[in-house]
């Protein structure tokens, strides 16, 4: 399992990486979202890859066999962090285009 | 033997929603218009939420039930708004 | 604040100070004459072996008696001197700044703080010199005059720092009792150099000496003050200071002595061939200044007492000219000797005192300059350091005093004999007011008094100072006027001949050349430097910056990219890390099946991300529900619940802004550079790159377990500490709830980040107009008789939005479902509230944003407010309970009839958080959709405009 | 401290935070009130860390140690008050004070919810220096950040939204990298709490360690870029001269956050075992590099606030590279250097925008905001018609030239006090017949050479701005514009004449952070309250 | 006080669903229904009116059969192909009934059963566009919808 | 992943695993339409296949096995029947008539309308 996990993380990692690289304002954003898939992955991985033993307590749940729960809070955290900050750079695509005209990063014309 | 068939069972379906999720994504991908791409995750999402579901058969749980729910319930908006978006070019007028 | 008109008051107060400063040094008299050193500490900087210590011995006595002395003249006749519609109250503010400074510098008794008074007698003359500052040339002098002396200060800086390295003190007494350590130490040479550096540029002696001249665009008193009497002497007084613990090495001979010989003779050159009066005294200056230094940098104490007499006979004689030429300027209106002449007959007792004092400067005597010139011409004949500079002396030293003869003749001859003048811009001039001439005629019986009588007036004071500065050293010298018919006197006699020959050969050359020497005329050190200056301070810095930096975005993402893939896998490739063996066992086939469609949709994402924006983006939410799956898969059902909602709801964000993006065909820029090529392939690779090493640190990471984690207690006392069954919701709201508080927060900002920037959004022109769909379908509606416009609209969604409409009390019920069972299983408040938030949102796509806000009116400031302070509450409920913030109480309670419910006090924590992200993400959706209205009223506006234009 | 008391700790959070939840149940037009409510909220924070910074700076030795939800150290969050960040909490509140102040001259009118985002901003940045948590560090960074964003976008404009976007983009790949760094951390050492984790690294075995520092170094990058190291940096001069004056002002502390982090964690993590000077290369040549492209900068801005956004560059230049030479009693100096020059840089930003209102009278605010074509029935700002102040030029004149002082690092300011302490325990006296090194004579020469450039470049920009142009109108500048630059340079002044005891302050902190264990202990051994009562018996018997 | 008693009463079922058959859970579900249905009322949607409730069983029934019958058939036309004369085309259909909750269920109805496809409604024209996967003639298709489920809707909601 | 299968009789696990099958297979049947179909008004009848008895037989599956599995009823994948069964033709109307919208604008004589769009040519 840690294998798929780790390469499905590192294809969103090169996607996410081209696109951020890339000079449309679109494009950053997607690559973005593509990065924090790919880092929320990440965390997650990192306390260790379990099948069917989610961090839910139960009255015969041995808890030293369950997830990490740690990992699991932290990209919570991400995730709505990562929402808000998506929303936010979204905006300001948008204000930058609105006021230079363009969707180029650097709020350039497009060569026409 | 009813572990061996459910797991027999729930392993045959997995694969069939796998290929039908795969189905899904060359629609996606090849399109070849918007519309067949939104179908395309339309179709996606259902398929992942009848693999949650199976998901579940075969783990014997029932707490994965939620993201299935939330599927069924709330992923058609995603698709009513790439919907609306094709048809008035804007999602809320 | 005084009025700035007035030039009594203000120049009464500072003359007051001045008087006091004198009379405070004379009163120390009696103790600086038995030897005493009189002291003063206070703490500074202690730890650093910095202290506010004044220390005043013979020397600085001596030096605070000229600087006082001279500088109550200069106020007083500065208050004549300046005009009525100068700001005068500036002008002697800094004056007396300056001139605590100066005094500061020569009373330190600590080398930092006198590097600290160095550098404020820099600013202060900045701001001095910079006095008439619509002059271009005075700012330029001015900002000249402190780049050099101020990067001097620094140099000084470096230099003290080590002397304080070496010595392990930056005491002044400590420091000149090192000597011997000082001149043996490795570091020498470079402390001497950089404290030469100060001094050198402060004295103007080459190649430094340029700033001087380009400082005279300042009001004359600061030329006699600082330029005469003071602050060029600093430099010297520091050579002078640091004479014991620094002199008497080779290379204190060579590096000083070339330099005052230099400047000794290319000073009175250059000064011959000025045309401006204060031009030649500004170069005689510098011609004495490096007679000064070239004493010093002999290295013998007789020729340190001459150093030192020189620096007191300067000061007076000079100062005088300065205010003299500053009377000339002030009442003929110019300082250009080609322009005048025979002043005389206009201000005899001016012209008289000039002449004494000119003849002071040539060396004439019973005069003062006489005296230390003729010490000067007997060191300058003994052998100090067998070398070829000692050998030219001799002669450099009678060249150069016959140049001094000439231009002082010069000076006199031209400017107050021969023809009347003609042309002048100020027309009968006449002698200055009694009081404007009192200091020069002070100065000028002080030089009488030291030239003819010397060891009955100067003869005490500067036996203070001389022993205070070489103390055991001190030589014996005599102040007499004859000292026999020696080798000295002849040489004075050369001078003085070949001086006025010199004179009178190029006197009809020098009335109508242009303004410098011969030769060096076009050769400027203030144009080279300049010229340096800008092309190094501003065109190679611009160059450099545009080299080294960038304004554009993907460099810089690229960068940032680049070096945190490089920080990550140095520490693995440098300490030899080897990477995890990659093992398939244990794989499940369905898991890699969703995985094999998730990458393929990531990668097409990225493909189709730059023309086909709703393909990449129907992508995208792909890849999104891909990685939920996989939340499920492992283990995380309340991970994969937010990041569906999460998934829907950027969707749709995304979706509301794509309509404001222009359009984009494929083939437009088809023209692909081969850079552009270059540049895609580079970030390919380095995305590539990137892959592979998260891949690998990936697998590296996830196939270690987690060592001794405090994961262990989370899962043993969320249940019996924290009273829920959600170890993950029990985390976000109890254990680590002050991170949730903060995650919150930022949620709001963005928000109202969001909603401030869209209140000023206005598209672009392109995205101005209706999307083409509904023009097509509202054309659509008014060609056809029985439709109505947005009839179209209408159809779309006259069914739909009946199931859309009956979804939202189901939601709503799900969301105070999934809320209330977030403690024990999958859920809490982020969920809840990106579900209701969902269940408002699709009213705006079902019915438009009119139609949802007649009918359900959210204050979304008011939900996240309520959120925020609910969340805070909460926590600060605890400490009322004597707990620390966020302390959380939970409990089961029995409830008739519903049974056994949780209540923990983390529940109303998750009650904020939910009406936050409520508020939040309505707030933001909402604010994006009411572009499309705003757009309306924009259109309408500006059309109106337009027609208006029309009419 | 027991009791209430013991809260105050957290106060520098609660407190804007509860001052922008109420900001927000304020009508946006009642403009007044809003400024009255965080002004208020911003005077209290400065009484509160000046409580916070006696405690620190007093005899005993506390240790602030919060447990947050009463949980124990490596469990729950914990928030470490200490002298570090009792500085750098009490820095804060001044600077933002004095923006505050400033912006309620006209600024805060010129967009929504200003105020409800400068206490927020408070906040993350306060958070930061108090947590004691990594994880945590990240959220309050992010609150920090977000906050950011939209102050700078405030006022709008698109060189503002430009600079933003950049800014925006720059530091969101920097969360990635943050979060990347984080988990690796947790992942090989299973904690988050920073004692923990000092205490636990000197234990993990060798593949793990690797690890470890890989996320370190992602993490670095991270704060890096936030300190502005050259080539990490090349968003801040812009972002900075983009923002509006009192919001630049303020962000003169950011920067200085991704330092405080990186002092911290070089400190307690790397300072002794296996690990020990881990990355202190890095810093040292890469607080080099971004001297030299802060020094050339300097030079090459024609634009003031260009001039003082490399100013900052130059600041975090000389910062790193004095933590990349890891010597206490630099650092010490260089905390500081730290404090003067934010002080500096605050005052010198928010200078800049009455400066330049008098070069060009239409280039002030209603200018840059109207734009031509924003909606002129919102957030039309009131005039500004305040009188204008006899000798207006004067002051700003000495102002301006008290920075240029103050940048440029010449006597006797404080700019001075702090270079001539780090060069002094390089090659003076604190370094006694130690020849110095290549490192040393390369930091000394680099931080004459910035101050050389600076000087050059202030009197360049001085001379252009005030004496350029004879009929430069006066501009107009409100008393409550001008107050508070001179309250920020009269904090250098303070600095300056009473080096010694600040040195002091200084040269405790570089110690207690040279001695980790001290935190570490501090930090393990704090307990939780399990019964308030005991409790109180405790402490009263304590007192008796 | 009640303003949809049937959604109300739809909605605390949708809650024990959920949360389990207890008492205690149907108190909440009852106060989260009632919330829920307050909040529908501010919405002010058509109300439906439902006359003949005795003639949903049979509705649903009917949907029940046909949805499994064309499931069969469909999965025969996707596995086999078509008929020869069967082709896919649209359909236009008048409809008579106008309530849109009623036009609403008939759309759920026509689109949930596999083969065909509601596209378009016309307000004007009152006439329904439908795709069709397998259309053999198109009367029997008309005839169908009019009589097996127009009608009965009509019936139900009047 | 078959961590905890608890125990059902013989006849229960049959009943599931028939159940299932059918929905999986019904599910994979309309995906391999929605392949193949060649126009796009044909594509939207294939996934229905999914929704309907795709959905239905996978939760009878759910709901007997976890019935049984748990000895208590458990029904609530109804709800996601339910659901389902109510949005689908939600998106589906939309998205055709957005199809038949795009395509109308294109002057495709293929689709049935009054409409024309008159500058398009
Ligand atoms: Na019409
Ligand atoms: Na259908």
């Amino acid at each position: 399992m840690e294998i798929i996990l780790s390469i499905a993380i590192g294809v969103m990692t090169t996607c996410g990486v081209w696109l951020l690289l890339r000079p449309r304002t679109y494009q950053v954003i997607v690559g973005l979202s593509m990065l924090s898939y790919a880092v929320n992955l990440f965390i997650f991985g990192v306390g260790g890859v379990k099948t069917n033993v989610p961090p839910l307590l139960g009255d015969d749940v041995v808890t030293s066999s369950l997830a990490d729960p740690v990992p699991q809070a932290l990209v919570l955290t991400a995730i709505v962090i990562g929402f808000a900050t998506t929303a936010l750079f979204l905006v300001v695509l948008l204000a930058s285009r609105g006021l230079t005209g363009t969707d180029h990063v650097d709020g350039r014309g497009d060569r026409k | 033997m009813s572990a061996i068939i459910i797991f027999t069972a729930v392993s045959l379906a997995q694969l069939m929603i796998g290929a039908a999720m795969a189905i899904a994504a060359v629609r996606m991908f090849r399109g070849p218009r918007a519309q067949d791409r939104i179908i395309g995750l339309d179709a996606l999402y259902i398929n992942a939420m009848l693999l949650l579901v199976t998901f579940g058969i075969g783990t014997g749980r029932v707490v994965y039930f939620e993201a299935a729910l939330v599927i069924g319930m709330l992923g058609f908006v995603s698709t009513v708004a790439l919907a609306k978006f094709l048809m008035r070019g804007e999602v809320i007028e | 604040m005084l009025k700035s008109s007035s030039r009594s008051l203000p120049s009464l107060i500072a003359g007051l100070v001045a008087l006091g400063c004198l009379a405070a040094s004379i009163a120390a008299y009696p103790a600086i004459a038995e030897g005493e050193i009189l002291r003063a500490n206070l703490e500074w900087l202690p730890q650093f072996g910095l202290e506010f210590a004044l220390r005043m011995d013979g020397f600085a006595w001596l030096f605070s008696v000229l600087i006082s002395g001279i500088g109550f003249l200069v106020v007083v006749y500065a208050r004549y001197y300046m005009s009525e519609d100068d700001p005068v109250p500036r002008f002697f503010s800094f004056l007396l700044a300056f001139m605590g400074a100066m005094l500061g510098i020569v009373i330190s008794g600590n080398v930092i703080l006198l590097s600290v008074f160095w550098e404020l007698t820099s600013i202060f003359s900045f701001l001095l010199i910079s006095y008439w500052h619509n002059s271009a040339a005075a700012r330029d002098g001015a900002r000249m005059s402190l780049t050099i002396t101020g990067v001097g200060g620094f140099c000084l800086l470096i230099g003290v720092l080590l002397l304080g390295n070496i010595v392990g003190s930056y005491d002044l007494d400590k420091i000149l009792a090192s000597g011997d350590v000082i001149r043996n130490h490795p570091l020498y040479l470079m402390a001497l150099i950089f404290i030469l550096l100060g001094a050198l540029t402060k004295s103007a002696q080459f190649p430094f000496h340029f700033w001087l001249p380009n400082a005279m665009a300042a009001p004359t008193p600061v030329s006699a003050f600082l330029h005469s009497a003071t602050m060029v002497k600093a430099g010297v007084f520091l050579l002078a200071r640091f004479w014991p613990a620094l002199a008497g090495s080779y290379e204190w001979f060579i590096l000083l002595g070339t330099a005052g010989i230099i400047t000794l003779l290319l000073g009175a050159y250059f000064a011959m061939f000025q045309q401006d009066l204060k031009g030649l005294l500004a170069y005689s200056t510098i011609s004495h200044l490096g007679l000064i230094t070239t004493l010093l940098s002999l290295g013998s104490p007789l020729a340190t007492v001459a150093a030192i007499f020189h620096m007191v006979n300067h000061a007076t004689f000079k100062a005088s000219l300065f205010m003299a030429a500053g009377i000339i300027d002030h009442e003929t209106g110019t300082r250009d000797m080609r322009r005048l002449s025979g002043l005389y007959r206009f201000l005899p007792f001016t012209a008289t005192l000039a002449m004494v004092a000119s003849a002071a400067m040539a060396g004439v005597p019973l005069l003062n300059g006489f005296l230390s010139k003729e010490m000067f011409f007997a060191e300058a004949v003994e052998t100090h350091a067998d070398s070829i500079l000692d050998r030219i002396l001799p002669y450099v030293a009678t060249l150069a005093g016959a140049f001094s003869v000439a231009y002082s003749l010069r000076f006199i001859h031209t400017v107050f004999f021969g023809r009347q003048p003609v042309d002048l811009p100020k027309p009968a001039p006449h002698e200055p007011p009694r009081w404007m001439r009192f200091p020069i005629e002070i100065l000028v019986v002080i030089c009488l008094i030291v030239g003819i009588v010397p060891s009955l007036s100067i003869g005490p004071f500067l036996h203070v100072a001389v022993t205070s500065v070489l103390g055991a050293d001190t030589p014996e010298y005599s102040l007499s006027i004859w000292h026999g018919f020696n080798l000295p006197l002849i040489m004075s006699m050369v001078a003085l001949v070949a001086g006025t020959v010199i004179y009178f050969v190029l006197r009809r050359y020098l009335a109508s050349c242009a303004d410098g020497p011969p030769v060096f005329r076009r050769l400027r050190g203030q144009r080279i430097f300049e010229r340096i200056l800008v092309e190094v301070s501003w065109r190679w810095a611009r160059l450099a910056e545009q080299r080294l930096g960038t304004r554009k975005l993907q460099p810089q993402l690229r960068w940032v990219v680049f070096t945190g893939f490089l920080a990550g896998m140095l520490p693995l490739t440098l300490s030899g890390f080897e990477p995890r063996p990659f093992a398939f066992s244990g794989v499940d086939p369905m898991f890699a099946v969703i995985w094999l469609i998730g990458i393929c949709l990531a990668i097409g994402t990225a493909f189709m991300a730059k023309y086909h924006r709703l393909a990449a983006l129907v992508m995208l939410g792909g890849v999104g529900l891909t990685v939920c799956i996989t939340f499920v898969w492992l283990s995380a059902p309340d991970l994969a619940v937010t990041q569906l909602l999460v998934e829907i709801v950027t969707t749709v964000l995304i979706l509301l802004g794509l309509r404001w993006l222009p359009k984009r065909n494929e083939g437009v820029d088809d023209a692909i550079t081969l850079r552009a090529r270059f540049r895609r392939f580079r970030d390919l690779a380095l995305a590539i790159v990137c892959g592979v090493g998260m891949t690998f640190v990936a697998y590296a990471v996830m196939t270690m377990p987690v060592p001794d984690a405090i994961a262990t207690y989370f899962l043993e006392n969320a249940y019996t500490e924290g009273g829920g069954r959600n170890v993950v919701n029990v985390i976000l709201v109890d254990f680590r709830g002050f991170d949730t508080l903060g995650e919150i927060a930022v949620l709001g900002i963005v928000a109202l980040t969001v909603y401030a920037l869209l209140r000023r959004f206005r598209p672009a022109a392109d995205s101005m107009s209706m999307p083409e769909q509904q023009l097509i379908q509202n054309r659509f509606d008014e060609e056809r008789p029985e439709r109505s416009a947005g009839d179209t609209v209408k159809e779309y969604l006259l069914i739909p939005s009946v199931i859309m409409q009956w979804m939202f009390p189901v939601l709503i019920t799900f969301a105070v479902y999934i809320f209330m069972r977030g403690h024990d299983l999958p859920g809490g408040g982020f969920s809840a509230g990106l579900t209701l938030s969902i269940a408002f949102l699709l009213q705006y796509l079902a019915g438009g944003t009119r139609w949802a806000e007649d009918r359900i009116r959210i204050l979304p400031l008011r939900w996240m407010g309520a959120g925020l302070l609910t969340a805070m509450v909460t926590g600060i409920g605890a400490w009322f309970l004597g707990y620390p913030f966020l302390t959380s109480h939970s409990r089961y309670i029995e409830l008739p009839l519903i049974g056994k419910m949780p209540a923990a006090t983390a529940l109303f924590f998750d009650l904020g958080v939910f009406l936050l992200v409520v508020g939040s993400a309505v707030l933001i959706l909402v604010a994006l959709a009411h572009q499309s209205i705003r757009i309306n009223r924009l259109r309408a506006s500006d059309t109106e405009k337009t027609k208006g234009g029309e009419a | 401290m027991n009791g209430w008391a013991h809260h105050l700790i957290i106060a520098p959070v609660l407190l804007p935070l509860a001052a922008a939840a109420i900001l927000l149940f304020i009508d946006e037009r009642s403009r007044m009130l809003k400024g009255l409510v965080s002004l208020a909220a911003a005077l209290l924070l400065v009484v509160i860390s000046f409580v916070l910074f006696r405690i620190e700076s007093g005899p005993n030795d506390f240790e602030g140690v919060y447990l947050l939800g009463n949980w124990t150290a490596p469990f729950g969050i914990v928030l470490v008050l200490d002298a570090l960040s009792a500085l750098m909490l009490l820095l804060t509140s001044l600077l933002g004070l004095a923006a505050l102040v400033y912006s309620l001259a006209r600024w805060h009118t010129v967009g929504a919810h200003f105020h409800t985002m400068f206490q927020l901003l408070l906040m993350g940045v306060n958070g930061a220096f108090l947590t004691g948590d990594l994880f945590n560090l990240f959220v309050f960074f992010e609150v920090m950040l977000a906050a950011s964003y939209g102050l700078l976008l405030h006022g709008s404009g698109p060189l503002r939204v430009k600079a933003g976007m950049h800014y925006i983009a720059v530091n969101l790949a920097a969360a990635l990298l943050f979060l990347i760094g984080v988990s690796l951390i947790y992942g090989t050492t299973g904690t988050l709490n920073m004692a923990d984790l000092a205490a636990r690294i000197p234990e993990i075995e060798p593949d793990r360690r690797m690890l470890m520092e890989a996320g370190a170094g992602v993490l670095g990058i991270a704060f890096l870029i936030k300190a502005g190291m050259w080539p990490l940096c090349f968003w801040l001069p812009t972002a900075y001269s983009a923002a509006s004056a009192p919001v630049a002002g303020i962000f003169a502390i950011l920067s200085k956050l991704g330092i405080y982090v990186i002092l911290r964690l070089t400190m307690l993590l790397f300072g002794d075992g296996p690990s020990a000077g881990f990355g202190a290369n890095v810093l040292l040549y890469g607080g080099i590099a971004t001297l030299i492209f802060g020094i050339i900068g300097v030079l090459a801005s024609q634009a003031l606030g260009r001039l003082a956004g490399f100013s900052v560059l130059v600041s975090s230049g000389t910062l790193l590279m004095v933590l990349g030479i890891n010597d206490g009693a630099v650092s010490s100096g260089a905390l500081l250097y730290l404090v003067s020059s934010t002080l500096t840089i605050g005052a010198f930003f928010m200078l800049i925008e009455l400066v330049e209102r008098g070069q060009d009278a239409g280039a002030n605010v209603l200018a840059v905001t109207m734009e031509a074509y924003g909606d002129a029935d919102e957030d039309e700002p009131e005039e500004g018609d305040g009188v204008t102040m006899p000798g207006t030029m004067a002051i700003l004149g000495t102002c301006f030239a008290a920075c240029g002082i103050l940048l440029a690092g010449l006597p006797p300011l404080s700019g001075f006090v702090a270079k001539f302490a780090m060069l002094s325990s390089m090659m003076g006296t604190g370094a006694i017949g130690v020849p110095p090194t290549a490192a040393v004579w390369t930091l000394v020469v680099l931080v004459i050479l910035s101050g050389v450039a600076s000087l050059i470049a202030m009197t360049r920009a001085g001379i252009r701005t005030f004496w350029g142009s004879i009929e430069g109108t006066v501009p107009r500048v409100l008393v409550i514009e001008i107050v508070p630059v001179m309250f920020l340079l009269g904090l250098t002044l303070v600095l300056t004449v009473q080096a010694g005891p600040a040195m002091q302050y200084m040269d405790t902190t570089i110690r207690t952070l040279a001695n980790p264990s001290v935190y570490i202990d501090a930090v393990r051994n704090a307990t939780v309250i399990t019964d308030y009562d005991d409790q109180a018996k405790v402490s009263t018997e304590g007192t008796n | 006080m009640l303003p949809y008693p049937l959604l109300t009463v739809s909605l605390i079922l949708m809650w024990m669903l959920l949360g389990g058959f207890t008492p205690g859970q149907f108190i909440l579900g009852t106060l989260v229904a009632v919330f829920a249905s307050w909040a529908m009322a501010s919405l002010r949607p058509d109300k439906p009116k439902i006359r003949k409730w005795h003639l949903l069983p049979k509705l649903v029934a009917i949907v029940f059969l046909d949805i499994i019958r064309s499931n069969i058939a469909v999965a025969k036309v996707l596995i086999f192909g078509r008929s020869k004369t069967g082709r896919a085309g649209f359909l236009s259909i008048p409809l008579e009934i106008e309530d849109r909750t009623a036009l609403a269920v008939l759309a759920i109805i026509l689109t949930s059963t596999p083969g065909s496809a509601w596209l378009e409604y016309d307000q004007h024209d009152k006439t329904v566009l439908l795709h069709v996967l397998d259309l053999l003639d198109e009367d029997e298709w008309i005839g169908l919808v009019k009589n097996r489920y127009e009608k009965l809707l009509m019936e139900i909601f009047a | 992943m078959m961590g905890s299968v608890v125990d059902i009789p013989l006849w229960g696990a049959i009943v599931v695993a028939f159940f299932l099958l059918i929905g999986a297979s019904l599910t994979l049947i309309g995906a391999i339409g929605f392949l193949r179909l060649p126009t796009f008004y044909e594509r939207i009848h294939a996934p229905t296949l999914g929704t309907s008895w795709g959905i239905g037989g996978i939760m009878l599956a759910s709901m007997i096995y976890f019935t049984l599995s748990s000895e208590r009823l458990v029904i609530h994948e109804i709800l996601i029947g339910i659901f389902v069964t109510v949005t689908t033709p939600v998106t589906l109307m939309l998205l055709a008539r957005a199809a038949l919208h795009r395509d109308r604008a294109e002057n495709d004589d293929s689709v049935p309308g009054k409409f024309r769009n008159d500058r398009e040519s």
